[in-house]
């Protein structure tokens, strides 16, 4: 049977770097193909290359055996190819609805036809089982409420070659969950659907095939999953064997003393009500919950980007008020990695050393407020060493590095901060599983050395794995808490409880 | 240090080169057209090479006239006419020139005290518009309100015709009130809305008006072309523009003052040439007119035209004839020592 | 290292200088005199300064539509200080730089306290500030400064051809060169005009940045408005009109994203005398009168363009240069292993 | 909508400093003024929805304006094939704007800055300073007559702001500069093209700057080659005051006919009020920052919770 798609030879090279060294690929209808490899390795370089958005320098791509140079997104649309990037592309002044058929809205006669996209938007909407009005601009919704806007996208195109680069990176199971029964239908419809992921139990569970990339190139080209397991997988990505470590044990906690960081029943400006929960040092504190129920909120609220109304925060037993980030970090010793990096967590257009840095200018500069670039990058050097950022060097711009290791940058600016509480929301999206292991590692160490670590991730396991206390939040309220035992399988079905028992309606977003 | 006076490097004075003048305004503007056949009759007739020149700016520019004047006496001219782009400002850069040799002299509008230009050839900027404001005061019976249109707040000309206006207001003993003055408005787009927002106001108690700028004076002809209602208000302009010109054949405005734009610019293109190529000086004892603002001006005529006289003046570039012969001759006598 | 600085903004605009100069002299006249190159140090050194002013708030991703109005603030104080109440020169220019700095630093306040986007803020500010300048000046310029400032415009700096003014222009460029690649507050300022939220996020008081490149920016124009000051030999209050464009197109032209978050001093240094040089070498090239503002646009954008494209095209030959190495060690290696 | 009480507000308060204010002719004053602002508005508002700027919007109207002058006075073309052309003079200076600042790849502010100055260049040139003058009646009446208070040339801003409204909501191409304002990145990855979008917008620019440059010529009678000196602050300030982002993906067409009548009612307020002419410019300053100011939902927020304090403060200070 011949491959919907193949991409044979590819090379593709940025100015410095070459992303892809001759690497192939190919598509069966019919099928689900997973697309794995270490961050870095080119998996968006060659779904960029395959869609047209990327020209590639050298190399074949095969259209139903036809060869075919695609200009832009424009064209491989039109010969039924659709794909949702990495990075999240909605115009946020646009309704949901448009934002679904951006390029192909409903007309009459020539104009749009708003109802009509609006009940067609719905349609969609449900199928991806996200419960946001259409009519609604994109400017409010969440990471993952964008990527199901545009995994919704995507599907309502309706082709039959659908590229996925990391559509789980940001949803929960319960939301992958439904992503993975409305992609069974299409495969079985005949579609050919390619699926990048760095959770391989996901790829496991979900994918036919399996191609893994290394450095731009092929290691397994198509290999049936069944015929692997996933230690092969993961040492074809990485180039060697390699073990992961068990959970640490519970670290040292400071019980006697006032708990680092002590809310009292907080209310926010947001709509928080009563909420309490303490962080002691050297401890872990995991905050659940399902997409939008408020901790991203919560936490910019603790460092004073939204405002606390009523209740008390407490930092090492003392009443303070947090006026802003800055007043958080330097005069608290509170830092916050926020959950979107693009957004509000990298300077895209500045290099690696400036984004890692910028937390700690304030302590490496000299009395007259001067720095050298020199002593900024031997604070930066060693962390970025430590968390393997793929870069061509500290003076690249991030905007240049893939996605992971853009995450990657995001933590570790507040890795260098060396503050005494640290809010750590979603801290690996998009990374990979060598690299998140390290992550874990360097949370713990952290936690070891007396930090007080506040984590927010909608990866349960990833909580549950690192958390001393698990407390899961619903509609803005903390609903439940666990110690941590580090048993996943029971507590997450404690926790999952606790949700149902608090949300019957699954909603992910609470209408105002 | 390696500092020291650019005008260590300027040559002495010397007579008897070939004169090479340029006529440079601040800025583009049609009022000054009858400048480039000024210079180049003039540069034709006494064997000169002659040239009128605008820098590329929008509005009238101090720092780009004074560069446009550089660069040309980097290409070897001689002398300079010039509308100051500044009273004050543009002193500083006739010394800069001078210091090199370079002659120059004013043209409608004069510089401050003391001043390194040769001369100034302009109407008296505060006797015109006393002059055109007497005339207005005449035209609506001696009693009655008046409202002054003029240009820029920043220039100091300005200051001087708002004060000619106050006094020959004051010196009618209260019957004739200034009511309003509008400044600032000197441009396309600002002047109809304000005249047009001042006819609406004061349109129905107003006797006269009069106008010291360009845009201001097209948009009310305009404005009295339009509006019948408003014919009533006495308006001089002192401008020559088609839309002003029209209006007073159709006796919709009382008159404008006529300035002898061409005249000026010949004579002061005249005097630099006998300075530099027949190396005439300034005579000690010049019979210059004396202002407040400068001790050196050559006075040009103004006229006022009226609907009865306009058939004489329309169409021609050559402004007033007599005036020009009168200030060739009173150069050629008094002023200049060959 | 020369390959770096042909693909920079800077060293483009080195190029294209370099070229143009090339033209105006071999083509026209007189473009290289000393007379010229004088004038043009002066303009370019002072057009360098109103574009840092500008530049150090779209460093921050905000606009400045006040520098003028600044600008004019400042030289009509330091001239009132001087003449009327006979500070000394030194101490009146102090203190116009700090009244400069508190006149930015307020409109950085109003922006954040109102939250209103800076193009409307200064917008309006800078009629506030131009109207108190014309209310309490009466638009009258001041004309007697003392030659302590008035020489610093009209000297040279060890050879004829430059001006005293490049020092001041020299001097902030570095320092501003310093601010940005050396102190954390330049570090700041583009993180953020890069991603304000995350730089707020990471710590970074968003409010003091602001308000301190609103005061940089305040005083820059202060210094600017000294240096026309000093050129001009007067206070005059109506200076800084003509500063919005400079301002905007020497920082953007010198490479500077609008959006904020990247600047170029080099870049913007070369820029201005760049830009100058246009209208100056136009001149030398004996471009007919009115088509001078037509032939300096045409020059920009050919220039610019031509610029861009070959930039680009080093930029393609570079990256295939990387992938032919790369496919050339990719076959080797297969070699070695068969 | 906040601006628009604005403008209410504003016409209270100079029809109690001036009774004249009310009146028929000063109403077509202020309407006949803001006829040509909001064009001129709405050609920069074309530009800032795929979140550029132009600053060749007062050169192309000029140039195009003293284009119909040329065809009308020195060539006899008749008034309708002189318009037309104008217009497509206008149109396609703006679509080579846009060609080069979406091929070129150099910054918009440079492009515009000089194409502008090269328009406005050409048509110094082309008249040597002097207007064109003696243009057809009808033409000049179009300028300046009226019906009671309204000015006929208010007919054309409608229309045209008319159109552009329902460009912006409801056609396709207006939705594409708009996609591509709000990110460009994403317009692309959806098959959007950002080049094309960019050229729409400055051709579109371009037709409203000629359309504003007719207008103003019919207002002045003649074809004027610096009428459109003024411009550029103005064709940035009414759509902003009118709401439109300067980054572009949002626009406010019924924002920007707001804002042009509310900086007419200011500019005629001011002379109604027969304010000392020394103090205008600052008075104009404080008017359009206090109307700005009170246009925003959010500073009434602000207000409220200043009235709040002072409210918590009261008590206290009260015996
Ligand atoms: N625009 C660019 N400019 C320069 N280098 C780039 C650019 N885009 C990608 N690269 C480089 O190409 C390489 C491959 O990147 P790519 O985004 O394809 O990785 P990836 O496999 O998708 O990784 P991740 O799992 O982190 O998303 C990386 O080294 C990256 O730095
Ligand atoms: N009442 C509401 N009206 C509109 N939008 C809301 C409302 N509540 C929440 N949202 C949206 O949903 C998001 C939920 O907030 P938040 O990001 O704090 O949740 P979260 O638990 O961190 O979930 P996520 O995993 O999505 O980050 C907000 O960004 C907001 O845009
Ligand atoms: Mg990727
Ligand atoms: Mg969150």
């Amino acid at each position: 049977m011949t491959p919907v798609v193949e991409a044979r030879d590819v090379w593709k090279a940025f100015d410095g770097t070459v992303a892809l060294h001759g690497a192939g690929l190919a598509l069966e209808s019919g099928s689900i193909h997973a697309l794995v490899g270490e961050n870095g390795a080119g998996k968006s370089t060659l779904i960029k290359s395959l869609t047209g958005v990327h020209a590639p320098d050298r190399g074949e791509l095969l259209f139903d055996g036809e060869q075919r140079d695609f200009t832009g997104a424009q064209a491989s649309m039109a010969a039924g190819v659709s794909a949702v990037y990495q990075e999240r592309n909605l115009v946020p002044q646009f309704s949901v609805a448009e934002n679904l058929f951006l390029n192909r809205p409903s007309l009459r006669a020539g104009f749009l036809q708003y109802e009509r996209m609006y009940r067609e938007a719905e349609v969609w909407l449900e199928r991806v089982g996200l419960r946001v009005d259409p009519r609604r601009t994109a400017a409010g919704l969440s990471t993952a409420q964008g990527q199901l806007v545009e995994i919704a996208r995507a599907l309502a195109l309706e082709s039959k070659v659908v590229l996925l680069d990391e559509p789980t990176a940001s949803i929960t199971a319960r939301e992958a969950a439904v992503l993975f029964e409305l992609l069974r239908e299409l495969r079985d419809r005949g579609g050919a659907i390619l699926f990048v992921s760095h959770k391989l139990d996901e790829v496991f569970e979900l994918c036919d095939r399996i191609t893994v990339l290394r450095d731009g190139q092929t290691i397994l080209a198509g290999v049936d999953r069944g015929k692997l397991t996933q230690g092969e997988v993961i040492t074809a990505m990485v180039g060697r064997d390699v073990t992961f470590s068990e959970r640490a044990a519970p670290t040292l906690r400071h019980d006697d003393g006032p708990a680092l960081l002590e809310l009292r029943d907080v209310v926010t400006s947001l709509g928080h009500e009563g909420v309490s929960l303490s962080v002691e040092a050297g401890s872990v504190v995991g905050l659940y919950g399902l997409v939008g129920a408020g901790r991203t909120e919560l936490a910019r609220a603790i460092v004073g980007v939204e405002k606390i109304e009523d209740g008390q925060l407490l930092r090492a037993g003392r009443p303070v008020r947090v006026r802003d980030p800055h007043d958080a970090l330097q005069a608290h010793r509170i830092g916050y990695v926020s959950e979107d990096r693009k957004t509000d967590g990298l300077i895209l257009s500045h290099s690696v050393s400036h984004n890692v840095g910028i937390t700690i200018w304030d302590r490496v500069k000299s009395l007259l407020g001067f720095i050298t670039p020199a002593r900024e990058r031997s604070r930066v050097a060693p962390i970025v060493e430590q968390m393997d950022v793929k870069l061509s060097s500290l003076d690249q711009q991030v905007s240049q590095l893939s996605g992971g290791n853009q995450q990657k940058v995001s933590v570790a600016k507040w890795l260098a901060s060396d503050v005494d509480v640290l809010i750590i929301d979603e801290p690996t999206i998009g990374v990979d599983v060598r690299t998140k292991e390290e992550m874990y590692l360097l949370i713990e160490e952290l936690a070891r050395g007396g930090t007080g670590i506040l984590l927010i991730s909608s990866d349960l396991a990833e909580v549950i794995r690192l958390s001393d206390r698990v407390l899961v939040m619903a509609n803005k309220r903390i609903v439940a808490e666990f110690e941590g035992s580090g048993d996943y399988a029971v507590l997450s079905e404690h926790v999952m409880e606790a949700i149902i028992e608090a949300e019957p309606v699954r909603e992910t977003i609470v209408p105002n | 240090g390696g500092t020291g006076d650019s005008s260590s490097t300027g040559s002495g004075d010397s007579g008897g080169k070939k004169a090479k003048i340029s006529l440079v305004l601040p800025g583009p503007n049609a009022y000054f057209e009858p400048w480039g056949p000024a210079v180049r009759d003039a540069a034709k007739k006494y064997g000169f090479t002659g040239s009128f020149d605008v820098p590329p700016t929008e509005a009238f520019d101090l720092s780009d006239q004074n560069a446009l004047m550089d660069s040309l006496a980097g290409k070897g001219y001689n002398g300079f006419g010039a509308f100051p782009g500044d009273a004050n400002g543009t002193n500083a850069q006739e010394r800069k020139l001078a210091n090199r040799g370079i002659k120059s002299v004013n043209i409608n509008g004069c510089t401050s005290d003391p001043s390194a230009a040769l001369f100034c050839v302009s109407t008296n900027v505060y006797e015109a518009a006393l002059y055109q404001a007497n005339q207005l005061i005449k035209a609506i019976g001696g009693e009655g309100d008046i409202a002054l249109l003029t240009s820029q707040l920043t220039d100091p000309n300005t200051q001087l015709r708002i004060k000619a206006v106050k006094q020959a207001v004051a010196d009618t003993n209260g019957k004739v009130k200034l009511a309003q003055v509008v400044a600032d408005i000197d441009t396309p787009q600002s002047a109809p809305p304000a005249i047009n927002a001042l006819l609406a106001s004061k349109g129905n108690t107003l006797d006269g008006a009069m106008s010291t700028s360009y845009n201001p004076a097209v948009a009310m002809a305009t404005a009295l072309t339009d509006n019948p209602q408003y014919r009533r208000i006495k308006f001089i302009a002192a401008e020559n523009s088609p839309q002003v010109m029209n209006a007073l054949e159709k006796g919709y405005i009382y008159g404008t003052l006529f300035q002898n734009t061409y005249g000026q610019a010949y004579v002061a293109a005249y005097g630099l040439y006998k300075a530099i190529q027949e190396g005439c000086q300034v005579a000690k004892d010049a019979p210059f007119d004396k202002t407040e603002q400068t001790s050196q001006l050559i006075t040009a005529g103004v006229l006022l035209i009226t609907k009865d006289t306009v058939a004489d003046y329309v169409g021609k570039p050559e402004s007033l004839p007599d005036d020009t012969e009168r200030l060739l001759k009173l150069l050629d006598e008094k002023i200049l020592d060959c | 290292m020369l390959g770096r600085l042909t693909q920079s903004n800077a060293g483009g605009l080195v190029l294209l200088t370099a070229v143009s100069w090339f033209v105006y002299q071999a083509v026209g006249e007189g473009f290289l005199s000393s007379f010229n190159l004088f004038t043009l140090s002066q303009l370019a050194a002072q057009t360098a300064v109103i574009g840092f002013a500008q530049l150090v708030v779209i460093a921050i991703g905000r606009l400045n539509l006040a520098v003028g109005a600044v600008g004019l603030s400042v030289v009509m104080f330091t001239g009132w200080l001087v003449e009327t109440v006979g500070v000394s020169p030194g101490l009146a220019v102090l203190a116009g730089l700090v009244l400069g700095a508190a006149m930015g630093a307020f409109m950085g306040w109003v922006e954040l306290r109102t939250g209103l986007h800076s193009f409307i803020v200064t917008l309006a500010i800078q009629s506030v500030y131009i109207g108190i300048v014309l209310i309490v000046s009466n638009g009258v310029s001041v004309t007697t400064l003392p030659s302590g400032i008035t020489d610093f415009g009209s000297k040279w700096l060890f050879v004829p051809e430059l001006s005293l003014l490049v020092v001041p222009a020299v001097a902030i460029a570095a320092a501003l060169l310093y601010l940005f690649r050396r102190s954390s507050f330049g570090w700041k300022m583009l993180a953020v005009g890069a991603n304000e939220p995350a730089a707020e996020l990471s710590g970074v008081r968003v409010s003091r940045v602001v308000i301190g490149s609103f005061a940089l920016s305040g005083l820059l124009a202060g210094v600017a408005g000294v240096m026309e000051m000093s050129r001009v030999a007067a206070a005059l209050p109506s200076m800084g009109t003509d500063w919005l464009l400079p301002a905007f197109i020497v920082p953007i032209l010198g490479g500077a994203f609008l959006t904020g978050g990247f600047v170029s001093i080099s870049g913007a240094v070369m820029a201005a005398i760049f830009l100058e040089s246009i209208a100056a070498g136009l001149v030398s090239l004996n471009v007919a009168t009115y088509w001078q503002a037509f032939a300096e646009a045409i020059v920009l954008l050919v220039a610019v363009v031509a610029d861009q494209a070959r930039r680009r095209r080093r930029q393609r030959i570079k990256t295939g240069g990387v992938l032919r190495a790369e496919v050339r060690r990719a076959e080797h290696d297969e070699r070695a292993y068969a | 909508m906040p601006l628009l009480g604005v403008m209410l507000l504003a016409s209270v308060v100079f029809t109690l400093i001036s009774s004249e204010f009310l009146t028929t002719f000063n109403i077509y004053v202020i309407l006949s003024s803001a006829a040509l602002l909001a064009v001129i508005g709405l050609s920069q508002l074309s530009v800032l929805s795929v979140g550029e700027f132009s600053l060749a919007v007062g050169g192309i109207g000029e140039f195009s304006a003293v284009i119909v002058g040329y065809l009308l006075v020195r060539r006899g073309v008749p008034l309708a094939p002189a318009l037309l052309a104008g217009l497509a003079v206008g149109t396609a200076a703006g679509f080579v704007n846009g060609v080069l600042v979406a091929k070129s790849g150099v910054s918009g502010f440079i492009v515009t800055l000089a194409t502008g100055g090269a328009f406005a260049g050409a048509s110094l040139a082309i008249t040597e300073t002097s207007p064109y003058t003696g243009l057809p009646h009808v033409f000049n009446s179009f300028g300046t007559g009226r019906l009671s208070f309204l000015p006929y040339c208010l007919g054309a801003t409608l229309v045209v702001a008319v159109v552009v409204a329902v460009l912006y909501r409801s056609r396709p191409a207006g939705r594409r500069m708009l996609a591509v304002g709000g990110n460009a990145e994403a317009a692309e990855l959806s098959g959007l093209s950002k080049t094309r979008a960019i050229i729409w917008a400055h051709s579109l620019s371009g037709l409203l700057a000629s359309i504003a440059g007719v207008i103003a010529m019919a207002q002045l009678h003649e074809a004027n080659p610096s009428a459109g000196t003024d411009w550029l602050i103005q064709s940035f300030a009414i759509p902003i005051i009118g709401g439109t982002a300067l980054a572009g993906g949002s626009v406010s067409v019924g924002g920007v006919l707001v804002a042009a009548v509310i900086l007419a009612t200011i500019n005629d307020g001011l002379i109604l009020s027969d304010v000392d002419p020394f103090w205008v410019t600052l008075v104009e300053g404080l008017l359009i920052f206090v109307a700005v100011l009170l246009g925003r939902a959010q500073a009434w927020r602000l207000y409220g919770r200043a009235l709040a304090r002072l409210g918590r403060l009261l008590p206290r200070t009260a015996p």
